[in-house]
C-alpha cells in the first residue's frame, strides 16, 4: 500500500530556503525509511511518498496547500507550513480531526487545547528566549541596553513581544524595537540609529539569514562594537558568507550541532542526495519530526488520525536524533504538543561558527 | 478631353534620364485597395502634382515610395535602384526627403533639435550649415527655435514639417497635403520657397495636394487620381484648364 | 439575456440568437453542475477564480477609462477587514458586514478617487501603488484592530451551511454572475460607451459634453467597490485575512487577468482569471520550474495573442462565420 | 542626540544610496521613454549584473574595476537576446509589453533560483578600507559606489544629449515612422537604447552585490525604487532621475534613522503622495505628449 | 438678432509670448462669423479659450447671457456651444457611427439607469438617435463608411466625421477649427453648403479656415486677428479687400474668385 505524507513550505519568494529545507528533511526520512522496506504497520508494509506545496509564505497560500492536501490527495500528516499565518490557516482547513500537522511556526496561538492534532516540532521562541538570554546575561554581566531589528511580519510581530518580556526578565533595558519591511537592504539608518543610541546589544531576532548577515556587516562598518545576538532564525553559515570577517562575534543559537557524531549519518546522506547546498536547521528538524511520526504510525498499528497523534503524545523518553523526546507546553498553552529539545549556542570565532555552549529550556 | 492624352509624352520604356519610376504599383491594406496597378515616372528637378479627392490614394503613393505602405505588385524605382523591399530609412539615405501629412513634428522635441533630425543622414560637420539655410527659409522657425514644437501653430508645424524634410538635401522630395492649414499668405511663401530652393538644390518634387490651384501652380504637370487610378495626366496648365478637372477639383462657385 | 448583452462585449455577438440562448443556457448548467462532479479541491479552487473573477471585472471598469490602479487589491482589503472585523468584533450579521464591505471600499474611493484622479497615466498607476502600499502597512501594523502581519484566522462563515466548500462555491457564482452582468451592463450602457471615449481621447469626449472627471470618479468608486465584496467574500471563505493578499502584487495579478485575457472587453478578466488562477495548477508538476514555465507562457500569450485570449475565442468565430459564408454560396 | 557626525553619516548613506536608485532609475525610465514599455525585468538585469560580477570578480578573480564594466556589457549583451525575441514585438505596445516584461521577469528571477539556488550569498568587499573622516566612517565600497555612479550619469547625460543617437533615441521615442523617414535606424536605435538600459541596470546590480547581498529575488527593490524615482523626478530624463532619486534616498536615509523603520515606510510613501499632487508631472516632468 | 456669444477682452499668455491678447467680438443668431489671421495669430488659442478647454489670462466670455469664462468644456457643450478641434476630431478606435453617437451625448437625456435598465423609454430614444445619426451620415456622404474604424479613414473623412459628431451634439453655436483643410474644393463645397444649412436651422457658426474661397463663401462677418490682436473686422466683403489684411494674410497673389 502506499502513505502519501504532505509538506506545506514557501518555495518560492524570500523563505524558500527554510521551506526546501523542510522539504529536504522529510525526504531523507522517507528515503531512510522506503530503503529500510518501507513502513510496517500490523500486517501492512506502507511505501512511503511525499506530496509538496508552496505556500508563499502566505495565509490564503496555506489554505489552498491544505485544501488540496486533504481534499485533493488524501492526505493525513502533514509536515510544516513553517510561518506562522499558513500554520494557523492551515490548521483551520484540517479542523477538525482530518490530518495530523507537525508545524514549525513562531506564534505562541499555535498551540491551544482544543487542537488535539497540531504538535511544533521545533523550540518557539517563548521556550527558548528566557534560556538565550539567561546565558547571555551570564556571559556578560555588565550590558545594559538592547536594541531589537525584526522583520515586520507575521513571526516578528508575534515573536518580540516575548522577546522584549524575556529581556526585561533578564535585567535588561530594551530601547528601540525596529520593524523592518521585507526588501529592505539598507540597514545602515537604523544600525545608526541604534549607535546613537548608544547600544550595547542588538538582537536580530527572527530576522531571515540574508538579513541578519547584512546588519552584522553594516554595523561593524560603521564601528559598532557591542554584541550581535540572534535569539531565532538558525543561519550562522550564510551570516559568515555574506558579513565575512565583520561576522567575528555574531552569536546566535542552533538547533542542532552538525559536527556531531550522532548528526554524522544525517550529514552523509544529505550531502550524497544534495551535494554541497548548504544544510539549514531545518533539515534535521523535519527529519526527526518525520521519524518520530512513522514511529507513532508502527504503535498505532494504523494510520487513523487520532490514533496516531495519541501515540505521538506518548513518545516521550524515545530516542531522536535530538536526544530523548520531551513533550511540553502544559502550563504555557495548555496542551503537552510542544516538542522541547536542547539548543545549541554558536559563535563565529576566527570566521568560523564555533559552538560554544548547550542549552536545555 | 482636352488633356487625358497617356502619350503626352514617351512611354516609360524610352526614357533613361528619370529619376523615379513607378511601375504598376497596387497598394492595398488588407481588404481594402488603395492604388491599383499605377504607373508614372518622374524626371530629375521637375515638379509633378498629386491630386485627388479624399481617398484617391495620394498619401498611399508616397508612402509605397518611403516604404512605409506594403506594395502588393509592381517595382519602384529611384536612380536606378529598386526601392520596394528597402526600409524607410534606407529610403532616404537613397536621398529622398519626406513632409508626412499631417506635418507629425516631434511634439517634445524643440524646433532646432526636429531640424537636427531631418539632418540626421548628413555628416556632421555640414548640419550647421545647413540648418542656417533652412532657418533662413522659414524665418518664423527662427522665432520660435527652442520652443516645443507641439505648441507651433498649425501653420508653424507645416514649415517645420517641410524644413525638417529640406535638411537632409533630398534629391526627390515628397510633400503630402504641404499647405494643409496655411495661411494663404503662407501659401504663397511656401510655394515661392520650394521653387528657390528647387533653383538652388535642382531637386525634384512630388507633392499630393488637395489644393489643386495651388499645385498645379507648383507643379510642371499633373497627375489626377481617382479611387486608386490615375484619370488624367498633362501638364498642368493643360489640366488646369479642363473643365472636368476644374469642376471637381479647383472648385467651381 | 440577449438584451442584457446587446454590446460590443458578447463575442457571441455575431452568433444567431437560437445558438447563442443554447451557448448560455449550456455554460449555465455546466457552471451549476460542476462541483457535484469535481473534487473538493477543484471545487476550492473553483470558488477561488470565481471571487477572484469579481474584483477583476472591477478592475476591468478602471482599465476601460485608461487608468491602472495598483491599488486594487488593498481596496479588496478594504472590505475584508471591514466585514471580518464588524462580524466577529461587534458580531453583526454577515449581509449586513458583507455591504459594509462594499460600502467601505466605495467610501474610501469617493475619498481619495477626486484626489488621485488629477493625475494621469503612470503617475496615476504610482500615486495607487503608494495608497495601495499605504494601507497594506496599515493593516500590517494596526495590530489591535486587524491582528497585525498574523492577520485574523478562524473566521465565519457567512452561515453555518457554508462551511462546506461545494455550499460557497454557490454562494461565490452567484455573486460572480451578478457582478458580471452589471459590469456587461454597464458597458454596454451610454455609460460605457462614455467610458471608451474617454479612453480614446479626453480632450475630444470633454468637448463633446461628456464630463470627463466625474466619469472617472464613478468608474473608480465602482471597481474598487467590486474589490471590496470580493475581498468580503474572500475572507469569510479562506476564514483568514492577512495584509499579505493585499498587496501591490496582487493589484498586478489582476492587470495581469486582465491584459492576459484581453483588456477590451469584459470577457477578458474572466477568461484572464480562469487561465491564471488554473495555471499554477497545470503546472504544479514541475516544482521547480513552474515559475519559469508560467512566465514564458506570459511572453508567448503575448506574443501570439496581443489582443489576449479572448482573440483565440474571436478568431475561431470569424474562421466559423467564413465557413459558414463560404458554405452559404 | 543627533550630532554632526551622525547627521553627516545620514547624508553619506543617503547619497550612497541615491546613487543606486539613480543608475537603476535612469536605464528603466530610458526604456520606458523610448519603446514605451515598463520593463518589469529591470530589476532581473540588476540581479543578472550582480551574479555576472560575481562571476568575473570572484570566479575569475579578475579585478574589481575591470570585473564590474566587463559584467554590464555582458548583461547588456545578453539582454540582446530577449531584445530580439520578446521585447521587440512589444515596443510602443504598453499594456502587452508590461505583462511580457513581467513574464519575462519572474522567468529570469525563477531561472536565477533553479541556477544559484536561493540562499543570499555576497560579493566579498573589494574594497575594505573604512576611512574615518573625522567622525565619520566612509567605506571604500561607497566612494566606489558614489564614483561609478557620477561617471556613468555623466556618460549617459553627454550621449542622450549631444550625441545623433541621443536625439535619435528621443525622436523615436515620439514617432517611431516620422524618425525612420528622416534617415534614422529605428531598430538599431531601440537596440542601442535597450543595451544601455540593461548595462546600466545590471552595474547597479553589481553595486548592490557588493554593497548588500546576492539572490536571486533582489531584483524587486531595485524594480520598485526606480519606478518610484523615475515618476517622482517626473519622466522628464536623466534631471528627473537624478533629482528623484536623491530625493528619495536621502529621505528614506534621513527619515529611518530619526522616526525608525516602520515610520519611515508611511512618511516616504506619504511624501511621495504630497509630491505627486503639488506637482501631478513629477519633480521636473513636462506635461506628456 | 440677439447676441449668442459675447467675448470681452479675452487675453492669454504663454510664459510671456501673448497667444491672445484684448480680443472682443460677438456672435448673434443665425451668424456665421469667419475668425481669421496667419499662421500664430492665435485662432486655435481663442476657441480653446471661449470652449473652456484653458483658462483665460483675461477677459469674459458670455453665452446666451450668462458667464461662462472658464467654466469646463463639458458643461458649455450641454449649454450649446461645441466645438471641433485642428487636429484629432475622431475616436481612432470606434466606427463612424459610434463616434457619432457619443457626439449625441450633450444633447441627450443622460441617465445612468435608463440606459443600464435599458427602459422602454429609453430603448424608444435611442432609436431616434440612431435615425437621427443615420440621416447626419447621410448629409456628409459617411454612411457607407459607418462601420469603418475612424482610424481607417483618409485625413480628409476624418475631417468630415469631426463635423458629423459636433452636429450631433445640437449646438447652438459650433466652432470649427479648419474644417476645410485637407478637403478637395468639391468637399469643401459640400460643408459649405452643410454649414449653410446648419445656419438655416437656428445654429451660429464660428468657424476657423485658411480656404478663402470656402470663408468668403459662407461668412456673414469676419474677425481677424493678428499676433493675437484683433487687426479689423466686418462684413466678409470690406475685410477681403482690406489692405492691411491683404499684406497680412490673404498676399498679393490672392482674389476671391
Ligand atoms: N492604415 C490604413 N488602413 C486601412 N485603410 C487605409 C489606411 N490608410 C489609408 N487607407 C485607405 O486607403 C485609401 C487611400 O487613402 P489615402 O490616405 O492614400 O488617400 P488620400 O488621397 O491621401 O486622401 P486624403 O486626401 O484625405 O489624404 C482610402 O480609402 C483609405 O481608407
Ligand atoms: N501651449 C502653448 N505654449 C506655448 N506657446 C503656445 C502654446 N499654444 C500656442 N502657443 C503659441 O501661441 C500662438 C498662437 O497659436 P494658435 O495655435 O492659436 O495659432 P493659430 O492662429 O491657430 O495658427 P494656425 O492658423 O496655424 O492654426 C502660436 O505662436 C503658438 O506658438
Ligand atoms: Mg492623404
Ligand atoms: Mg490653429
Amino acid at each position: 500500500a502506499d502513505l502519501k505524507l504532505g509538506v506545506i513550505a514557501p518555495l518560492s519568494g524570500g523563505g524558500t530556503d527554510w521551506g526546501i529545507g523542510t522539504q529536504r528533511g522529510v525526504e531523507l526520512a522517507v528515503d531512510e525509511i522506503n530503503a529500510a522496506g518501507g513502513l510496517r504497520v500490523g500486517s501492512e508494509t506502507y511505501r512511503v511518498s511525499t506530496v509538496t506545496y508552496d505556500d508563499q509564505y502566505s495565509g490564503q497560500g496555506g489554505t489552498t496547500a491544505a485544501t488540496r492536501l486533504i481534499e485533493g490527495d488524501g492526505v493525513k500528516f502533514i509536515f510544516g507550513p513553517l510561518g506562522s499565518t499558513p500554520v494557523l490557516a492551515a490548521q483551520a482547513v484540517a479542523a477538525p480531526g482530518k490530518a495530523v500537522i507537525l508545524s514549525s511556526g513562531y506564534s505562541p496561538r499555535i498551540l491551544t487545547p482544543q487542537g488535539r492534532h497540531n504538535f511544533r516540532v521545533t523550540l518557539a521562541t517563548p521556550e527558548f528566549a528566557p534560556a538565550f538570554i539567561g546565558w547571555l546575561r551570564r556571559t556578560n554581566a555588565q550590558a545594559k541596553r538592547v536594541g531589537i531589528i525584526s522583520p515586520n511580519d507575521a513571526t516578528g510581530q508575534s515573536v518580540v513581544p516575548i522577546l522584549v518580556d524575556a529581556y526585561k526578565k533578564a535585567g535588561f533595558e530594551v530601547v528601540l524595537d525596529e520593524k523592518v519591511e521585507r526588501g529592505t537592504s539598507d540597514f545602515t539608518p537604523l544600525v545608526t540609529r541604534m549607535i546613537a543610541q548608544r547600544i550595547e546589544v542588538i538582537e536580530l531576532d527572527s530576522s531571515t539569514p540574508g538579513d541578519a548577515g547584512l546588519i552584522v556587516k553594516q554595523a561593524r562598518q560603521l564601528g559598532y562594537r557591542g554584541m550581535i545576538m540572534q535569539t531565532g532564525g538558525p543561519a550562522i553559515d550564510e551570516v559568515v558568507n555574506i558579513a565575512g570577517g565583520l561576522a567575528e562575534g555574531y552569536t546566535t543559537m542552533e538547533w542542532f550541532d552538525a559536527g556531531s557524531p550522532e548528526a554524522a549519518p544525517l550529514v552523509a546522506a544529505y550531502r550524497a542526495k544534495y551535494g554541497k547546498a548548504p544544510m539549514n536547521a531545518f533539515v534535521p528538524i523535519m527529519y526527526n519530526a518525520a521519524k518520530l511520526l512513522f514511529e507513532a504510525v508502527k504503535r498505532a498499528g494504523s494510520t487513523d488520525v487520532t490514533a496516531v497523534s495519541a501515540e505521538l503524545e506518548k513518545l516521550e523518553g524515545h530516542p531522536s536524533l535530538f536526544g530523548a523526546v520531551r513533550w511540553g507546553g502544559q502550563e504555557r498553552y495548555g496542551i503537552n504538543h510542544q516538542l522541547m529539545t536542547d539548543f545549541f549556542i554558536a559563535q563565529v570565532k576566527q570566521g568560523k561558527p564555533t559552538v560554544i555552549d548547550r542549552v536545555r529550556p | 478631353m482636352s488633356c487625358a492624352i497617356p502619350g503626352s509624352w514617351k512611354p516609360i520604356s524610352e526614357r533613361s534620364t528619370q529619376l523615379l519610376d513607378f511601375n504598376g504599383v497596387s497598394i492595398s491594406y488588407g481588404a481594402v485597395r488603395a492604388v491599383s496597378e499605377l504607373s508614372f515616372a518622374i524626371e530629375p528637378g521637375e515638379t509633378v502634382a498629386l491630386i485627388g479627392a479624399n481617398g484617391a490614394g495620394k498619401s498611399s503613393i508616397l508612402k509605397a515610395i518611403m516604404g512605409i505602405a506594403p506594395i502588393r505588385h509592381g517595382s519602384i524605382v529611384f536612380e536606378n535602384g529598386k526601392l520596394d523591399g528597402l526600409r524607410t530609412f534606407q529610403v532616404v539615405r537613397r536621398g529622398i526627403g519626406y513632409s508626412p501629412e499631417g506635418r507629425r513634428v516631434f511634439a517634445a522635441t524643440s524646433v532646432i533639435e526636429n531640424l537636427h533630425a531631418g539632418g540626421h543622414i548628413l555628416p556632421r560637420p555640414q548640419v550647421p550649415a545647413r540648418l542656417a539655410q533652412v532657418l533662413d527659409y522659414f524665418p518664423r522657425l527662427r522665432e520660435r527655435a527652442h520652443q516645443a514644437s507641439g505648441s507651433l501653430s498649425g501653420g508653424e508645424q507645416q514649415m517645420l514639417a517641410i524644413g525638417r524634410a529640406l535638411m537632409s538635401r533630398p534629391r526627390l522630395l515628397l510633400l503630402d497635403e504641404p499647405t494643409l492649414g496655411l495661411a494663404p499668405v503662407m501659401v504663397q511663401h511656401i510655394g515661392e520657397v520650394i521653387r528657390t530652393v528647387q533653383a538652388a538644390e535642382g531637386f525634384a518634387v512630388l507633392v499630393a495636394e488637395q489644393n489643386a490651384v495651388w499645385a498645379l501652380k507648383l507643379a510642371g504637370r499633373g497627375i489626377v487620381l481617382e479611387v486608386g487610378h490615375k484619370k488624367f495626366q498633362g501638364r498642368s496648365q493643360e489640366l488646369a484648364q479642363d473643365p472636368v478637372v476644374r469642376a471637381a477639383y479647383l472648385g467651381t462657385d | 439575456m440577449a438584451l442584457l448583452l446587446d454590446s460590443d462585449d458578447a463575442p457571441s455577438a455575431r452568433w444567431r440568437p437560437l445558438a447563442r440562448w443554447a451557448a448560455w443556457a449550456a455554460a449555465a448548467a455546466a457552471l451549476l453542475a460542476f462541483p457535484l462532479a469535481a473534487g473538493g479541491f477543484l471545487t476550492h479552487t473553483a470558488t477561488l477564480v470565481l471571487l477572484t473573477v469579481i474584483g477583476a471585472a472591477g478592475f476591468h471598469l478602471i482599465l476601460r477609462v485608461g487608468l491602472v490602479s495598483l491599488g486594487h487589491a488593498a481596496f479588496a482589503g478594504i472590505g475584508g477587514y471591514t466585514s471580518v472585523i464588524l462580524m466577529m468584533t461587534f458580531g453583526l450579521p454577515w449581509i449586513v458586514c458583507f455591504v459594509a464591505g462594499g460600502v467601505s471600499a466605495a467610501a474610501l474611493a469617493l475619498l481619495v478617487g477626486p484626489i488621485v484622479l488629477r493625475l494621469k497615466g503612470v503617475y496615476f498607476v504610482l500615486i495607487t501603488f503608494t495608497f495601495g502600499e499605504i494601507l497594506r502597512l496599515i493593516f500590517n501594523d494596526w495590530q489591535s484592530m486587524t491582528g497585525g502581519a498574523n492577520g485574523i484566522s478562524h473566521i465565519p462563515p457567512p452561515w453555518p451551511a457554508l462551511m462546506d466548500t461545494r455550499a460557497y462555491y454557490y454562494l461565490a457564482l452567484f455573486a460572480a454572475g451578478a457582478a458580471i452582468l452589471f459590469c456587461a451592463r454597464l458597458l454596454a450602457s451610454d455609460f460605457g460607451r462614455k467610458m471608451d471615449a474617454i479612453r480614446e481621447s479626453e480632450s475630444l469626449a470633454e468637448a463633446n459634453g461628456i464630463p470627463v472627471f466625474a466619469v472617472k470618479v464613478i468608474v473608480f468608486a465602482i471597481g474598487c467597490t467590486l474589490a471590496g465584496l470580493q475581498g468580503s467574500l474572500q475572507a469569510h471563505f479562506i476564514r483568514l485575512i492577512s495584509p499579505l493578499a493585499y498587496s501591490f502584487q496582487e493589484s498586478l495579478n489582476f492587470l495581469v487577468m486582465n491584459v492576459v485575457g484581453g483588456s477590451n472587453s469584459l470577457v477578458g478578466p474572466i477568461v484572464g482569471t480562469v487561465f491564471l488562477v488554473a495555471l499554477p495548477e497545470f503546472l504544479r508538476g514541475w516544482v521547480e520550474y513552474q515559475f519559469i514555465i508560467y512566465g514564458v507562457i506570459l511572453v508567448v500569450v503575448m506574443a501570439a495573442l496581443p489582443g489576449g485570449l479572448v482573440e483565440l475565442w474571436q478568431r475561431a468565430c470569424r474562421w466559423i462565420t467564413s465557413l459558414s459564408t463560404r458554405s452559404g454560396r | 542626540m543627533f550630532t554632526f557626525a551622525i547627521l553627516s553619516q545620514i547624508a553619506l548613506n543617503g547619497i550612497t544610496l541615491s546613487a543606486i536608485y539613480i543608475l537603476v532609475a535612469l536605464g528603466f525610465t530610458l526604456i520606458f521613454g523610448v519603446m514605451r514599455i515598463v520593463n518589469f525585468a529591470h530589476g532581473e538585469f540588476a540581479m543578472l549584473g550582480g551574479f555576472a560580477l560575481s562571476f568575473f570578480y570572484v570566479s575569475l578573480g579578475l579585478h574589481f574595476l575591470v570585473a564590474l564594466p566587463i559584467a554590464a556589457v555582458a548583461v547588456g549583451a545578453f539582454s540582446l537576446v530577449l531584445e530580439r525575441v520578446v521585447y521587440r514585438r512589444f515596443y510602443q505596445r504598453e499594456m502587452p509589453g508590461m505583462i511580457a516584461s513581467l513574464g519575462v521577469s519572474i522567468a529570469l528571477m525563477y531561472g536565477g533560483v533553479a541556477l544559484w539556488g536561493t540562499h543570499q550569498r555576497s560579493i566579498p568587499s573589494a574594497f575594505s578600507a573604512v576611512y574615518t573622516i573625522g567622525p565619520i566612517f566612509v567605506t571604500a565600497e561607497r566612494v566606489v559606489v558614489i564614483g561609478v555612479c557620477l561617471v556613468s550619469l555623466a556618460l549617459f547625460y553627454l550621449v542622450l544629449r549631444f550625441t545623433r543617437i541621443g536625439l535619435a533615441m528621443r525622436v523615436v521615442a515620439e514617432d517611431r515612422i516620422t524618425a525612420e523617414a528622416q534617415g534614422i535606424d529605428t531598430v538599431a536605435t531601440y537596440r542601442f537604447a535597450f543595451f544601455i538600459s540593461t548595462a546600466m541596470a545590471a552595474l547597479a546590480g553589481g553595486l548592490i552585490g557588493q554593497l548588500f547581498s546576492l539572490s536571486p529575488f533582489m531584483g524587486l527593490m531595485p524594480l520598485v525604487k526606480a519606478f518610484i524615482v523615475v515618476i517622482l523626478g517626473g519622466l522628464g530624463g536623466i534631471l528627473g532621475a537624478a533629482i528623484g532619486g536623491l530625493v528619495l534616498g536621502l529621505g528614506e536615509s534621513f527619515v529611518s534613522t530619526f522616526y525608525g523603520a516602520s515610520a519611515a515606510q508611511f512618511i516616504s510613501f506619504g511624501l511621495i503622495i504630497a509630491i505627486l499632487l503639488f506637482r501631478p508631472q513629477g519633480l521636473v516632468g513636462r506635461k506628456e505628449g | 438678432m440677439s447676441v449668442l456669444l459675447a467675448v470681452q477682452g479675452l487675453g492669454k499668455s504663454f510664459r510671456g509670448l501673448r497667444a491672445v491678447n484684448d480680443v472682443s467680438f460677438d456672435i448673434r443668431e443665425r451668424e456665421i462669423v469667419g475668425l481669421i489671421g496667419p499662421n500664430g495669430a492665435g485662432k486655435t488659442t481663442a476657441i480653446n479659450l471661449i470652449s473652456g478647454a484653458i483658462r483665460p489670462t483675461s477677459g469674459v466670455v458670455r453665452f446666451r447671457g450668462a458667464d461662462v469664462t472658464g467654466m469646463p468644456a463639458h458643461r458649455l457643450a450641454r449649454l450649446g456651444l461645441i466645438r471641433t478641434f485642428q487636429a484629432t476630431n475622431v475616436y481612432a478606435g470606434k466606427t463612424v457611427f459610434e463616434n457619432v453617437y457619443v457626439g449625441t451625448f450633450s444633447s441627450r437625456p443622460s441617465g445612468f439607469w435608463p440606459s443600464l435598465l435599458l427602459t422602454a423609454a429609453f430603448r424608444r430614444e435611442r432609436e431616434q438617435t440612431r435615425s437621427r445619426i443615420e440621416a447626419l451620415l447621410e448629409d456628409l456622404g459617411l454612411r457607407d463608411l459607418a462601420d469603418t474604424p475612424a482610424a481607417d479613414l483618409p485625413y480628409g473623412y476624418q475631417k468630415m466625421l469631426g463635423l458629423a459628431t459636433a452636429l450631433a451634439g445640437k449646438p447652438k453655436l459650433i466652432m470649427l477649427d479648419e474644417p476645410a483643410a485637407g478637403l478637395s474644393a468639391e468637399e469643401a463645397d459640400l460643408i459649405s453648403v452643410l454649414i449653410g444649412r446648419v445656419r438655416d436651422q437656428g445654429v451660429s457658426v464660428l468657424v476657423v479656415d485658411h480656404n478663402m474661397r470656402f470663408m468668403a463663401k459662407i461668412c456673414n462677418r469676419m474677425v481677424v486677428l493678428h499676433h493675437g490682436m484683433e487687426l479689423t473686422s466686418g462684413p466678409t466683403a470690406d475685410v477681403v479687400r482690406d489692405p492691411r489684411v491683404l499684406e497680412a494674410y490673404l498676399g498679393t497673389e490672392h482674389s476671391v474668385a
